[in-house]
């Protein structure tokens, strides 16, 4: 079955890496993806702020896009964060309130679509583990990330409100994933709280302050690496890590990559297919992290 | 920020509008807004309360007591991130988030949101782009943003935007959509929808 | 003393009824000899003016047989009425509708259809249609309209007495004429047969186990029937408990199940409902899918329940949702 | 004769309930109690246990004008009489083959499980009930031609012309 | 019409008293207007409204019209007939009438108190009025049937409801049958260590009476042991009771504990239950050192010689009264009784549901339950507030409300978390000097003496932070926070958010029904409120009485409740089933089935549908007989009945069609 891949606008900017990461993966893992032809913007957190039944609108086409080229069953593949919850948000909304639904529904036909519901929108995490599953990924291991201690970072919106593979409190998902690949989890509570979002780029002192609430915690429970699901989270908690220096003295360099960069990482394939090159702070040295042993190097 | 004092401490029943708390709660699965116990779990939860003016709980009060210009004119839902805790923990299950999200269109459409404040203008920019091309183009936005705010503020991210661009993370074109007719089919459409619910009387959501 | 004068008329029915008359045998002697029959177009050449120049109440009693589905027959009963001191609903069909009742399931228009359009011997190149109307060069010619639907005798005029069954069982006949002629009439409206079920008398009924349970329902014609055992018990829809006593029970007698010609006892108002309550609550199973699959046994609960009495039940025909206003 | 004073413009459905006594009686005093409003279109005929309900009586509903019934019992394993819905069920699941092959809608006959404690399931059945036959419209049954002739027949007469 | 004429006797006069009940109905329907729509139906011959009608002047109106022979049958329009047919039936039978000839129309709460339209509410009142009327007029005058009432009663649960409802009837001179399915009595105040808000030592007002139902001559006491069925009726139960192996014969145990020393685990190995997993028993134990019957139970989940065959049984071999039977089987006990309460009590809410609050993941995070023992003197620490590094907390943190008045568990106050989180505070106050944080919502003190509580602890400087604990969890903000719990809570009554570091925290969890509470309401014929407590007859009017006539709720099953009131519940139970029981009978309703044998074929459709086996068939007569004293009246059979033989008084065929015409046609 082929899994309609749904990048959504920051995978074509800040997130590039999360989108080359994903396809390569999935290449890998012999998961069929195809692109949503002609797809845009989720409707996400700012467009909601100004028009709601918009935002609706905006998600709705996408899934009359999505719904058209499954059999009935179109399996939708979202990695961004935001555009999962956008699109779940709207999906649900379009079942429970049937006023939304009746006016979607015009505005659809308006533009010649119509959606009748049938789209499941899933984030990558829920497929590799439900779909493709641990057996599947171990094999591909090649290079597993022995030594590797990694703080699995899921970020707000992608646990919440919508998401049913995983606990809403207490994920698992990614940890399980970084533990087939050979790496380390820590335990931390901060698994899902909120990064500061796009507060970062508006009202930055406070945006920072979350994300190095963040990094510190991580880094005191001695992880390596922060692991991420999602564009804004990653570019929120690695770019930003100068600045954190100066204002909060942030204690050295925290890297920050995308499960599916790790995953990349440790079935053997190339640094730059997966996009490690775009990376502010480079990741620990792949020679040591594949002889494993624990000589681990922090950034 | 410069709010040296909230507001008159005494509230005359005249200055507040009674019927902002059930406009509020006619979102869709709003009604719960009414069932709020005070017991603070939103506050609580939420990791930007510390930054706002009035903690998640004194808005739901706020807005169940009418006090609409200054919740309209607060910061604190310009400091919501969305990241939806307060709405998952909530006991009586009152979606907070969305009850942000409509006392923001609301101070959107009656134009008394903080002026230069960079979050409401975020907003607009990004729906701005997002109608005419269909998709958000990040690096456009930010620009437009700071130009709007804090030109000064531009200056100082160059590095930053200079650095993406470097790594291929930041592009100068504009992101769009192909076929932008569908998508205007699908906007006007909705508009008139919506302006026809308004004309009906039953639109009372903000 | 003149001879109490009596007619016999059909309506929508099979002919059977007037079999049973003459099934009366020798005892039909007996009935000429003590009453005039004045009209009897199965048998004797009456015309309908001979009843237009009847007295009004001058037929002692007017047996009338068939469903009612045509102006003719309203007409007909109409006239019979005025001229009878007292009616007889004569059989299942003037009772209860009987079987042309069943296509109170079809509209009139998909009868017609079938009858004049689709039916096998219909030329279908060339096919006609009764119009009730038509002038020829000897003058206006008129025919009967064919109803909307089926009625029973007493949805058409007053009717005293019932004899049911189709047709009704000579011996119930037998006793009707003796009450008529002795004058020993019961209150008008009785159904002149025992008001209590069919398994009263039922020769099996030593063998319907205290707590019957059917697991399957199934059809005489696709199962070996024993000829012993109560036919319930074997899983074969007999409606005996449903359904008046008098007829004898010859069909449970020749291996075959009741179907209900007699209708329902006194305390019952629709005979079908009740006949599926009775039979519904004997489906041995309480998961609800089980019940689903017992109860699947039972091929048309309209065409079984309501075999005789569609006409006179509840509902009384399909559901014309046409028919409907106000929306 | 009176008649219930209707709106001409819209059409309120007539809804006949037949509750059980132990369990959905209960569950719509609790809604009464605790004060939940809804349609005023469903009146209740209380039986003691959903296994009294004859088939006939649901019949005799729609005939008299009600435009759906509504049959509520505890739920399954909750009979007060151990197995009453149980028996209510399977007369329910023939009887609304019957009512298909009737033409009528099967939204206008509905089993509802409703324990005690259910009141807002009363509630929410009877709204539900009652938007959906509003959507369906009055089930217009033609009068039973017996009704012109009232007072005559064998049968006990089912009373009244035509609602 | 026709339906009016087949009255059964001659014509029928009918009464129709609408009642205003205040404002509760009439301040939705237009009473007068139902009156007068009353006064128009057929048969009507007095038609009336009145403010209260299940006043005494109400109930006046009606006996003043029966005796002037205005009136035969009476239809009152007004609350549920399960709320008030008992009173208007009886205030007819004192002057003579029939009760039966009678019939309730609901329009309070299933009209008034449902509607908010005036027009569409008054319609549907004269709907219910009008299908009263035709029904009443086929009413037959009939009889309740009386059967005698046995003298036994069985109490299942041995918690403070139980026993005090036990010892009240015992008292009486009844005999009482105690079921406990845990070794000993006394529930879960037994684990406490003071009561509230008095502080006096909860063992010592609750032992004394633990060892009087033991000694008492008139109950029979079966600890670790179950009703696993229950047959009959008001007055008439059937029980069997489970009683499991306690491996123990219980008449020649003597309480010695001489078995538990010479067990062959020389230390306990497997939690206890009775300190809520907080310590360690072994396979043969007691509960605690006042368990009542003092009598040892083995484990055979644990013990040895059940798991492996193999085992020297040192513990039957230093019994010198030889009580351990290893050998001993399930027993079933069949008892007759007349009623029945249940006290089976509550469980606690499983604090690791709300994943925030730490439970099961931070050692230090406690249930408010597991505090109980610790602070207890016979608890497992000896009464010391210690945390597992033994160590006494500096300070502590209680949440209240853990479980409560949350929409996602549940939507209740659990009513006594506020009371015992203030006696927990002052105790361990009291034993370790703590700082001692409230979190609360609202506080809940309405009771004797309990608001003076709240008030003494505020003066012994117990912080009270009015806000729902958002969060528990070990990250650390500053270096004070380092190592602790932090809790993390909006002051409302601040407005800001605090954190607070502390290195115990205490969760209040609520009350809940028992988990197996559903099963157990099956079993006893009785109903559930969406919570999953057992159902009263009436929250006021019949607090202690289910819609099961003879079976009876004491304490907590019935909602969570404190000591005192499940005491004050407790004996109002005894009280109402030794009413019943002193009576000596009890009526039955007669809306029983009954055949007319005249139309009956002998097809037997209805003998197997009969739950009770009230249809015999007679062979002879070759006719379905209805035993009255069995039929409970559901009219299962009635509706089979393919020759309407059978009919159940008060719900005849007759009555319900006319019922039926009435609310569509309303005439």
């Amino acid at each position: 079955m082929t899994y309609v891949y749904f990048p959504g606008c920051s995978l074509t900017s800040t997130g590039r890496g999360y989108h080359e990461s994903l396809q390569e993966v999935c290449r890998a893992l012999e998961v069929p993806i195809q692109e949503l032809e002609d797809w845009n913007c989720c409707g996400a957190t700012s467009y909601m702020a100004v028009d709601e039944s918009k935002a609706f609108a905006l998600s709705a086409r996408n899934l009359a896009l999505a719904e058209r080229l499954g059999n009935g069953s179109t399996q939708m593949m979202v990695p961004c964060a935001a555009c999962y919850l956008g699109l779940n948000k709207a999906q649900h909304y379009l079942q429970e309130f049937p006023a939304i639904r009746g006016k979607v529904d015009k505005a659809l036909a308006a533009a010649g679509l119509a959606y009748s519901g049938r789209v499941q929108i899933r984030h990558p995490l829920d497929i590799f583990i439900k779909d493709i599953g641990r057996d599947k990924i171990a094999a591909r291991v090649a290079k597993p990330l022995a030594g590797l201690k990694v703080a699995c970072y899921y970020g707000c919106q992608l646990v919440r409100p919508y998401a049913e593979f995983d606990d809403q409190h207490n994920p698992t998902t990614m940890e399980t994933i970084m533990t087939v690949l050979g790496a380390e989890v820590i335990d931390w509570p901060l698994k899902t709280r909120c990064c500061g979002g796009s507060l970062t780029g508006t009202i930055e002192d406070v945006g920072l302050r979350l994300s190095y609430i963040i990094l510190t915690e991580a880094q005191k429970r001695g992880a390596d690496l922060v692991a991420t699901a999602c564009p804004l989270c990653q570019f929120n908690l690695e770019c930003y890590q100068g600045k954190m220096n100066g204002r909060f003295g942030l204690n050295g360099k925290v890297p920050v990559a995308y499960f599916t960069q790790l995953m990349g990482l440790a079935f053997g394939l190339s640094n730059k297919s997966l996009g490690l090159n775009r990376l502010f702070v480079p990741l620990p040295e792949r020679r040591a992290v594949a002889a494993g042993g624990g000589a681990h190097v922090r950034g | 920020m410069e709010k040296w004092q909230g507001w008159d401490k005494i509230q005359y029943e005249a200055g507040l509008d009674p019927h902002f708390g059930t406009k509020i709660a006619s979102i869709p699965g709003g009604d719960k807004l009414l069932a709020c116990i005070q017991c603070g779990t939103c506050s609580g939860v939420c990791p930007l309360s510390p930054y706002m003016d009035y903690t998640p709980r004194q808005i739901v009060a706020m807005i169940r007591a009418g006090f609409k210009a200054e919740v309209l004119s607060s910061y604190t839902t310009w400091l919501c991130a969305s990241c939806y805790s307060c709405t998952v923990e909530c006991p009586k299950e009152i979606k907070i988030t969305d009850v942000m999200y409509a006392v923001k269109r609301m101070a959107i459409q009656e134009g008394v949101y903080p002026k230069r404040f960079p979050t409401p203008v975020l907003a607009s920019e990004f729906f701005h782009s997002v109608e005419k091309t269909g998709r958000s183009t990040e690096s456009w936005l930010l620009v437009r943003m700071y130009l709007k705010t804090n030109p000064f503020k531009m200056l100082k991210q160059a590095m930053l935007g200079f650095n993406l661009w470097r790594r291929g993370r930041m592009g100068v074109g504009v992101e769009s959509i192909k076929r932008k007719d569908e998508l205007h089919r699908l906007f006007t459409a909705m508009e008139n929808e919506t302006r026809a619910e308004r004309r009906a009387g039953q639109e009372v959501r903000p | 003393m003149s001879k109490p004068k009596v007619g016999f008329y059909w309506c929508a029915s099979c002919g059977g009824c007037e079999e049973a008359v003459v099934d009366l045998a020798e005892g039909i002697l007996d009935v000429v000899a003590a009453v005039d029959i004045v009209f009897w177009p199965v048998a004797l050449d009456f015309k309908r003016s001979d009843v237009e120049a009847l007295v009004d109440g001058e037929l002692a009693v007017c047996f009338i047989n068939g469903a009612i589905r045509s102006s003719e027959q309203c007409e007909m009963v109409e006239l019979l009425r005025r001229k009878a001191k007292a009616v007889i609903a004569f059989g299942s069909c003037a009772q209860l509708g009987g079987i042309p009742g069943l296509a109170n399931e079809s509209s009139r228009a998909a009868v017609m259809d079938e009858a004049y359009k689709h039916a096998p011997s219909v030329d279908k190149g060339n096919t006609v249609e009764p119009i009730p109307h038509i002038t020829v060069p000897e003058g206006k010619l008129e025919l009967p309209v064919l109803w909307e639907t089926v009625k029973t005798l007493d949805q058409v005029i007053d009717v005293d007495y019932y004899l049911p069954g189709c047709p009704p069982p000579v011996e119930l006949i037998g006793n009707a004429l003796k009450a008529i002629l002795s004058g020993q009439l019961p209150p008008k409206g009785t159904v002149l047969a025992p008001d209590i079920a069919l398994c009263e008398h039922c020769d099996r009924r030593e063998t319907k186990p205290d707590k019957l349970s059917v697991k399957q329902f199934k059809r005489p014609h696709l199962t070996a029937v024993d000829p012993k055992e109560c036919l319930l018990a074997q899983g074969l829809l007999c409606l005996g408990p449903v359904t008046r006593d008098g007829c004898g029970s010859p069909c449970i007698k020749a291996n075959m199940p009741c179907t209900g010609c007699l209708g329902p006892t006194s305390n019952v108002r629709d005979y079908g409902a009740k006949a599926l309550s009775a039979i519904a609550s004997t489906a041995g199973a309480n998961d609800e899918k089980e019940m689903e699959k017992i109860l699947a046994g039972i091929v048309d609960p309209v065409g079984t329940f309501y075999r005789y009495s569609l006409p006179a039940s509840f509902l009384h025909r399909r559901y014309q949702p046409t028919a409907r206003g106000g929306k | 004769m009176s008649e219930p004073t209707q709106r001409s413009d819209s059409f309120e459905p007539r809804i006949v309930a037949f509750f059980c006594n132990w369990c959905t009686y209960t569950a719509a005093d609790l809604a009464g109690t605790a004060r939940m409003t809804y349609a005023p279109n469903a009146r209740v005929v209380r039986v003691m246990c959903s296994g009294r309900l004859d088939p006939q009586f649901i019949l005799a509903a729609l005939r008299n004008g009600a435009d759906g019934v509504l049959i509520g019992g505890c739920h399954p394993g909750d009979c007060h009489y151990q197995e009453g819905n149980y028996k209510a069920l399977r007369r329910f699941i023939l009887l609304k083959r019957m009512l298909a092959s009737f033409g009528i809608e099967e939204e206008r006959v509905r089993l509802e499980w409703i324990a005690a404690s259910e009141g807002e399931k009363v509630q929410r059945v009877i709204n539900e009930m009652t938007d959906t036959i509003r959507r369906l419209g009055p089930l217009r049954l033609e009068p039973l031609p017996a009704e012109a002739a009232e007072g005559h027949g064998q049968k006990v007469a089912v009373h009244g012309g035509a609602v | 019409m026709s339906a009016v004429n087949a009255s059964p006797n001659g014509t029928p006069k009918v009464g129709v008293y609408v009642c205003h009940c205040g404002i509760n109905i009439a301040g939705v329907i237009d009473v007068t207007k139902v009156v007068e729509f009353a006064k128009t139906l057929p048969n009507v011959t007095v038609a009336q409204e009145y403010k209260f009608m299940c006043s005494d002047p109400g109930q006046e109106l009606i006996q003043k019209d029966l005796k002037d022979g205005k009136i035969d049958r009476v239809v009152v329009a007004s609350c549920s007939p399960l709320m008030h047919e008992p009173t208007f039936r009886r205030a007819m039978a004192a002057c003579g009438g029939n009760p039966f000839l009678f019939q309730m129309a609901n329009i309070r709460e299933h009209v008034s108190w449902v509607n908010k339209e005036k027009g569409s509410a008054t319609e549907k009142a004269k709907a219910l009025v009008a299908a009263a009327v035709r029904r009443v007029v086929f009413h037959k005058p009939l009889q309740k049937t009386q059967v005698p009432v046995n003298s036994d009663v069985l109490i299942v649960g041995g918690g403070i409801s139980g026993i005090h409802a036990a010892l009240t009837m015992a008292d009486a001179g009844r005999k009482v049958y105690l079921v406990e399915r845990e070794p000993t009595i006394g529930g879960h105040m037994a684990k406490f260590d003071k009561t509230f808000p008095t502080l006096d030592c909860s063992a010592c007002i609750l032992t004394p009476k633990m060892s009087q139902v033991r000694a008492h001559p008139n109950i029979t006491l079966w600890t670790y042991s179950e009703v696993a069925e229950i047959e009959g009726y008001v007055g008439n139960f059937k029980a069997r009771v489970r009683r499991k192996p306690k491996y123990v014969d219980e008449g020649l145990c003597v309480g010695c504990l001489e078995c538990i020393e010479a067990c062959i685990f020389k230390k306990g190995k497997f939690k206890d239950e009775f300190n809520v997993g907080l310590s360690l028993r072994k396979p043969i134990y007691v509960p605690f050192p006042q368990a009542t019957p003092l009598v040892a139970v083995i484990d055979p989940e644990t013990c040895a010689f059940f798991r492996t065959g193999k085992c020297k049984q040192t513990c039957a071999e230093v019994c010198e009264r030889k009580a351990i039977d290893f050998n001993q089987k399930e027993e079933i006990k069949e008892i007759n009784v007349g009623a029945i309460i249940l006290a089976t009590g509550f469980k606690t809410f499983d604090a690791s549901r709300i994943a925030r609050y730490g439970y099961g993941k931070y050692p230090t995070v406690y249930t408010s339950l597991e505090v109980e023992r610790l602070v207890n003197a016979a608890g497992p620490t000896g009464g010391e507030v210690l945390l597992p590094n033994g160590q006494k907390p500096k300070a502590v943190g209680i949440v209240h409300c853990v479980g409560s008045r949350d929409e996602k568990t549940n939507r209740y106050c659990s009513r006594v978390c506020c009371m015992y989180s203030l006696k927990l505070a002052h105790l361990i106050h009291e034993r370790t000097g703590a700082e001692v944080y409230n979190f609360y919502i609202d506080m809940r003190t309405p009771g004797k003496g309990y608001e003076e509580f709240y008030d003494r602890l505020m003066k012994e400087n117990v912080h009270f932070i009015r806000g729902r604990v958002a969060e528990v969890s070990d990250w650390a903000m500053t270096p004070e926070e380092e190592g602790k719990l932090v809790i993390r809570a909006e002051d409302t009554l601040v407005g800001a958010v605090r954190r607070i570091p502390v290195d115990m925290v205490v969760l209040s969890v609520g009350l809940e029904p028992q988990p197996d509470a559903d099963e157990v309401r099956r079993r006893f014929n009785i109903s559930c409120s969406t919570e999953g407590w057992f159902l009263e007859r009436h929250p006021k009017l019949a607090p202690v009485s289910t819609f099961t006539d003879g079976i009876f709720l004491a304490g907590a099953c019935q909602g969570p409740k404190d000591i005192p009131d499940c005491v004050a519940q407790a004996g109002a139970a005894a009280a109402e089933a030794l009413a019943m029981i002193d009576r000596g009978h009890v009526e039955l309703e007669p809306n029983t089935a009954f055949v007319t044998e005249e139309f009956c074929s002998g097809c037997k459709t209805c003998v197997p549908l009969c739950p009770y086996s009230a249809i015999s068939f007679d062979t002879s007569k070759n006719k379905a007989v209805v035993n009255g004293a069995l039929c409970k009246g559901c009219g299962t059979c009635v509706a089979a009945c393919p020759s309407g033989a059978l009919q159940q008084n008060l719900f005849t065929d007759e009555e319900i069609f006319n019922e039926i015409e009435g609310v569509v046609k309303y005439v």
